[in-house]
């Protein structure tokens, strides 16, 4: 027998869950800038998903996917993509979608049941939120297909769940980049759960970054509670992609410190313990302490910057809740370019039955 | 000795009865076990039938409805969840291309009795894609059976019928009504009929057809114009595939006027086969051409507008005046 | 300048045409490039546009409805085969889900122009899953045109249309008719209307509709009509979504009879939309009952007996003549 | 950075190209019989094929997909197989299912069109022909998952081509049979086409076999012009699935000497140097090499068992051939269990037009 192929997946961690380091940092890490704003995102990511959550539980919120445990993957990722590249998020990275452009505000409208959501000018060709699990992934390879075609410097960073590996668009999708080398940026947030499976019984391979090497493609594993580690990674990939080098699949280890949604219990599935051991993990206060004993951060600037924070989520709730509901009418208007003659009595029908003394008047 | 109980209760009830009686009946799906199901459908099964008959399957619904045949071609019973109809569409090849046809490409050499449960439509304020009714996709192909219960009751009976059933049923839950009504339910292992309508108040001034959720606001509009003196006859079709023409046409031969209703677009709904068979066949019958009281030809929107979308009773109403207006 | 052609050559002639013209046009699928499609509508293309543009992927439907979404999303203008139709279900979930979607779900701000292409239907005496039509469920769902042309010129003048349409289109091809006849078609860049159907052949007595390979039958049966004195009116449909009900309802309101024909099963075709359509709305003009003439509602058998499924000139003759003599 | 995994594909071949060991053969390979045996049906299968190609091209067969080239991966693979374990094929195996109990004559009605192929009983639970790529690979799964659940030891064994491998339900099956340790082997005909698109194009990985590793279990490459390596590593398979220890994918490297099918021509997109080179490591002269060598085989025994196979496959041509097509009901009598009343009238009118003088008399 001969070695047709070999290969291997490493593993890449810098702060253990403590925030002291086990490895060298890079040397922008040695800085505070960076690390600094990526920990004013994470914490005000969190502090937006409470709030969403709380609207949610006082029904002004349709059911909500909480961004908690994630954030150190989402924050690094959106801070280093370029604004010309393109992301093609899932359904858990709305922080990502608020740095390259929208508005918080536009998070809560899309969540609580309105188009507008996802119509922000300001988010570029980014695609919206994708609920379909997997789906976005081959999304990603038309994207970054199209760049090559129009032989343009631009990378497509997408995003996945651990369940979102088993199902066939994303092997397809790695598959094909894998063959054309497209410039594209897979990062997969294992936290652990898909729902209520567990991620034993998605794959029975040890890590899921494997995966990439089935497709003929770079993958690494990171802790993804490591803001360091992924920050690492991301860069190494968005760069190699960013060459022409070729894609790669980041699997990032996290913890999904939440239920899976607003409608979700997940003390029907998962036991105490484990979620306390998580908890241990988790990425903001690791990032804090690493601050915190660089003397980058101390108790009264995260008073001051909770502040901020509370400010502008406010001020998104504000909006939202000021915001009325789209005519009925508009369920017509964006379906195709123009509106087609058929369609043109169903939408009076609507906008009469919407009306004062309308059939659907509310 | 019955008791009362939601659809989503008698969804489970019906599972679980034919769990204990046939140990060839299997469940799959994703978060059926510990989790019990989202709406909880499969609730308390996974402890009562073990992890061998009850398996959370990985995120892939190709997979489920694959496994699902694989295991059918083998005299198994699966009956598969796929979580919300929006996510059915992967499962179409395999439910197309193999389910539908195992017996008849195989001259009854293997066969499939597979049954999909999915919850489907709208109504409940849930994310994008979790609202649609697409039933008329499969409802248009040959060898799938697509059945659609409208009560706690019929969801027992119908459910025992499709598990039953040798051949493939797609079972579709108005997810709307799951817990809208409690109704006496008992467990008696009593199947309905596959290949029927249902008849759920008889009358002489107009008939009134729908299935699945939109059959609550049907009875509604039929007490409304009931106060008016208007007496309709409400079918439940229940079976969107095969079709009970014989009731339905004996009904409208009777009223001589027809209001059909349902969630999916207009535009190649069920609703256009059922009326263009009643125009065909009963066209003398007819005093009035029928009427279709459906959703837009648009995507269901989100859930601020969802009601703007979705009929109701008013549009009933107005449907059946409208129609029986007609001279 | 008009040559004379066969409809696939008229499908290639409009892919070079519009690749010329606009260079956010490109091509992928199944064996495109270097083979030039399975039937050949794509030959010549990889050598004059180049593997950038005429992209063989890997085989996956699912993964080239997903690429051709994400490219689209981009500003291209994808136009993607699918090998045979009966390989298209992999793709619904990527068009119901997302290409039919795009432009709504974002308000506008992102737009899916793409082409799916794929022939369809039997008569070619093709493998198993090679026969088969089920344009209903596609012509189903809002935001997908469904576009089907039934003569050269008509390809050819479709397919630019669909091509530049700035929202999604399936477009089908009738590949029993691919090589059946050649006819002058300029290559005059020309595109003709998506949303009217074609009138062939003016008449008084009763009206035909059809599309696709079944316009062949459908005139046949006319043709014989006439040598009876019967007056036929043909339409080609065309586009199945959206339906362009003002030209049928206006044939049936001056013949007052009509028969409809399609190859797919009778239960839930597009023909059961039309035939709704037309007695909803018609009622009064109708002299008879719509006849529909379509396959069976079963699977389309393997080849051997594939001809006792397909409809023929015979059966429209026969279920027109029973039309006309109702009274 | 630590390693999270490693992997490696081995590569496994006993004869080259001339027949001449390269490896220690395993102890039956120093017996005649399996692979005298295994000669008889390899030849018996290109008899056969020539002869339903001939068929084609007269007009008295539908569209047909050549076995030239993958005899050597199919016929131990039959050979080893279990009566009560079951054969998931795809549209290239007619030797195998011929093996497993059905005539040559169903091969040849189910490709000339007739359903009836695929109903000889004697095949038992075999699945039919799968036309529709990949999708078979999920049937394996559910009937391996069915042995599990009634606690049979049997085993699903299931068939695809190079180009099957891209589609989401080859990784979807992989991934699931990994996840539930399943008593399955894929094995993968690695012919370097799928119609006209080559291997290249299909995967950016240097095996196929790799991609068992992404999902978690066992992969292996052989020389699939080589019956001994099929035999060893299918063996191996079978042992460790029957055994319990899981599902195997067996990358078998061969090449597709035929068109694609009957309505392909492959010169098109092929070219003859490779075609001729392809000829030179064909299976069949590779195993006569082998058996001549050991005076296992000559021209004498050749001479005698061409005309025994011969005969076969006339008796099976014949028929064929006079097998009357179905009577036009049959379109109704097996799609459901018992004929819904919906059907009947259908149903009559389809026997009634088939008639003498109906419309559709033929
Ligand atoms: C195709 C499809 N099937 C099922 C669902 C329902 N669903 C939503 S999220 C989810 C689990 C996803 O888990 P994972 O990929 O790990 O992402 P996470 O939510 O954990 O971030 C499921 C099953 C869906 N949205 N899409
Ligand atoms: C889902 C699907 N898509 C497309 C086809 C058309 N088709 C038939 S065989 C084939 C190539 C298959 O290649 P491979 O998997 O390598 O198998 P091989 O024929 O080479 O043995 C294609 C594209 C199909 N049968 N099914
Ligand atoms: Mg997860
Ligand atoms: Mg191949």
């Amino acid at each position: 027998m001969t070695i047709a192929y070999q290969g291997e997946i490493l593993f890449s961690r810098y702060l253990d869950a403590t925030g002291k380091a086990v490895d060298t940092v890079p040397e922008w890490a040695e800085q505070p800038d960076t690390l600094v704003e990526y920990y004013r995102q994470m914490t005000l990511a969190r502090l937006f998903d409470s709030k969403a959550i709380a609207l949610q539980r006082t029904g002004q919120l349709g059911t909500y996917p909480s961004m908690l445990g994630g954030e150190a993957i989402d924050i690094p990722t959106a801070a280093l993509m370029q604004a010309e590249d393109v992301l093609i998020p899932y359904y858990r990275n709305h922080a990502m979608q608020v740095m390259r452009g929208i508005e918080w505000r536009d998070v809560l409208l899309y969540w609580g049941g309105d188009e507008r959501g996802s119509a922000n000018p300001a988010q570029g060709q980014d695609l919206p939120n994708c609920v379909p699990i997997a789906t976005q992934c081959l999304h990603a390879c038309g994207v970054a297909a199209a760049f090559r075609i129009r032989d343009e410097k631009r990378v497509a960073v997408t995003l996945c769940g651990d369940g979102a590996t088993s199902k066939g668009d994303f092997l397809e999708a790695l598959n094909v980049a894998g063959t054309w080398q497209l410039p594209l940026v897979f990062i997969i947030n294992n936290n652990q759960w898909a729902i209520s499976v567990p991620r034993a019984m998605q794959c029975g391979a040890p890590t899921l970054a494997q995966k990439a090497l089935g497709a003929g493609l770079r993958g690494e594993q990171v802790d993804g509670n490591d803001v360091i580690a992924v920050h690492q990674a991301v860069s190494r990939a968005l760069e190699r992609a960013r060459a022409g080098k070729g894609p790669s699949v980041i699997e990032a280890i996290s913890y999904r410190l939440s239920d899976h949604t607003t409608a979700d219990d997940a003390t029907r599935y998962r036991s105490n313990e484990e979620l306390k051991a998580a908890w241990e993990r988790e990425p903001i206060k690791r990032l804090r302490n690493y601050l915190h004993d660089r003397g980058w951060w101390d108790e009264n600037r995260e008073t001051q910057w909770q502040q901020t924070a509370n400010a502008r989520v406010q001020q998104a709730v504000q909006d939202y809740l000021a915001t009325a509901p789209d005519s009925a009418g508009a369920q017509f208007d964006h379906l195709y370019a123009t509106l087609p003659v058929q369609l043109s009595e169903q939408r009076e029908r609507a906008i009469r039955q919407a009306e004062p003394g309308g059939r659907h008047h509310e | 000795m019955s008791e009362s109980m939601t659809m989503v209760d008698a969804v489970n009830l019906a599972l679980a009865h034919e769990l204990e009686q046939d140990t060839d009946v299997v469940l799959l799906g994703e978060d059926i076990g510990v989790n019990g199901g989202v709406f909880r459908a499969t609730a308390g099964l996974l402890e009562r039938f073990g992890p061998h008959r009850i398996m959370d399957t990985p995120l892939a619904e190709n997979l489920i409805a694959g496994l699902a045949i694989g295991m059918a071609s083998q005299g198994l019973k699966p009956v598969a969840e796929i979580q919300f109809m929006g996510f059915i569409f992967p499962t179409m090849e395999q439910l197309i291309a193999h389910g539908a046809r195992m017996r008849n490409r195989t001259r009854g050499r293997l066969s499939c009795p597979l049954v999909i449960r999915a919850p489907f439509g709208g109504g409940i304020h849930a994310p994008e894609h979790h609202s649609e009714s697409t039933e008329a996709l499969l409802a248009h192909i040959p060898g799938l059976r697509v059945v659609i219960p409208s009560s706690p009751a019929r969801a027992y009976g119908l459910l025992l019928a499709a598990i039953r059933c040798p051949d493939p049923v797609i079972f579709l839950e108005p997810k709307r009504i799951y817990r809208a009504v409690k109704q006496p339910v008992s467990d008696n292992g009593i199947a309905l009929p596959l290949d029927t309508c249902f008849t759920l108040r008889e009358g002489n001034d107009i008939t009134l057809i729908s299935w699945g959720a939109m059959i609550k606001e049907t009875l509604e509009a039929a007490d409304q114009l009931a106060q008016d003196g208007i007496s309709c006859e409400v079918i439940d079709v229940a079976t969107l595939n095969l079709l009970d023409h014989a009731t339905l046409l004996a009904s409208v031969s009777k009223t001589g006027r027809c209001v059909i209703v349902h969630e999916a677009p207009h535009h190649g709904g069920m609703g256009a086969e059922i009326s263009a068979t009643l125009a065909e066949r009963g066209l003398l019958d007819l005093k009035a051409p029928v009427a279709r009281v459906t959703g837009f030809d648009t995507i269901m929107p989100y859930y601020r507008l969802e009601n703007q979308y979705l009929p109701n009773s008013a549009d009933i109403v107005e449907a059946a005046r409208q129609t029986l207006e007609f001279v």
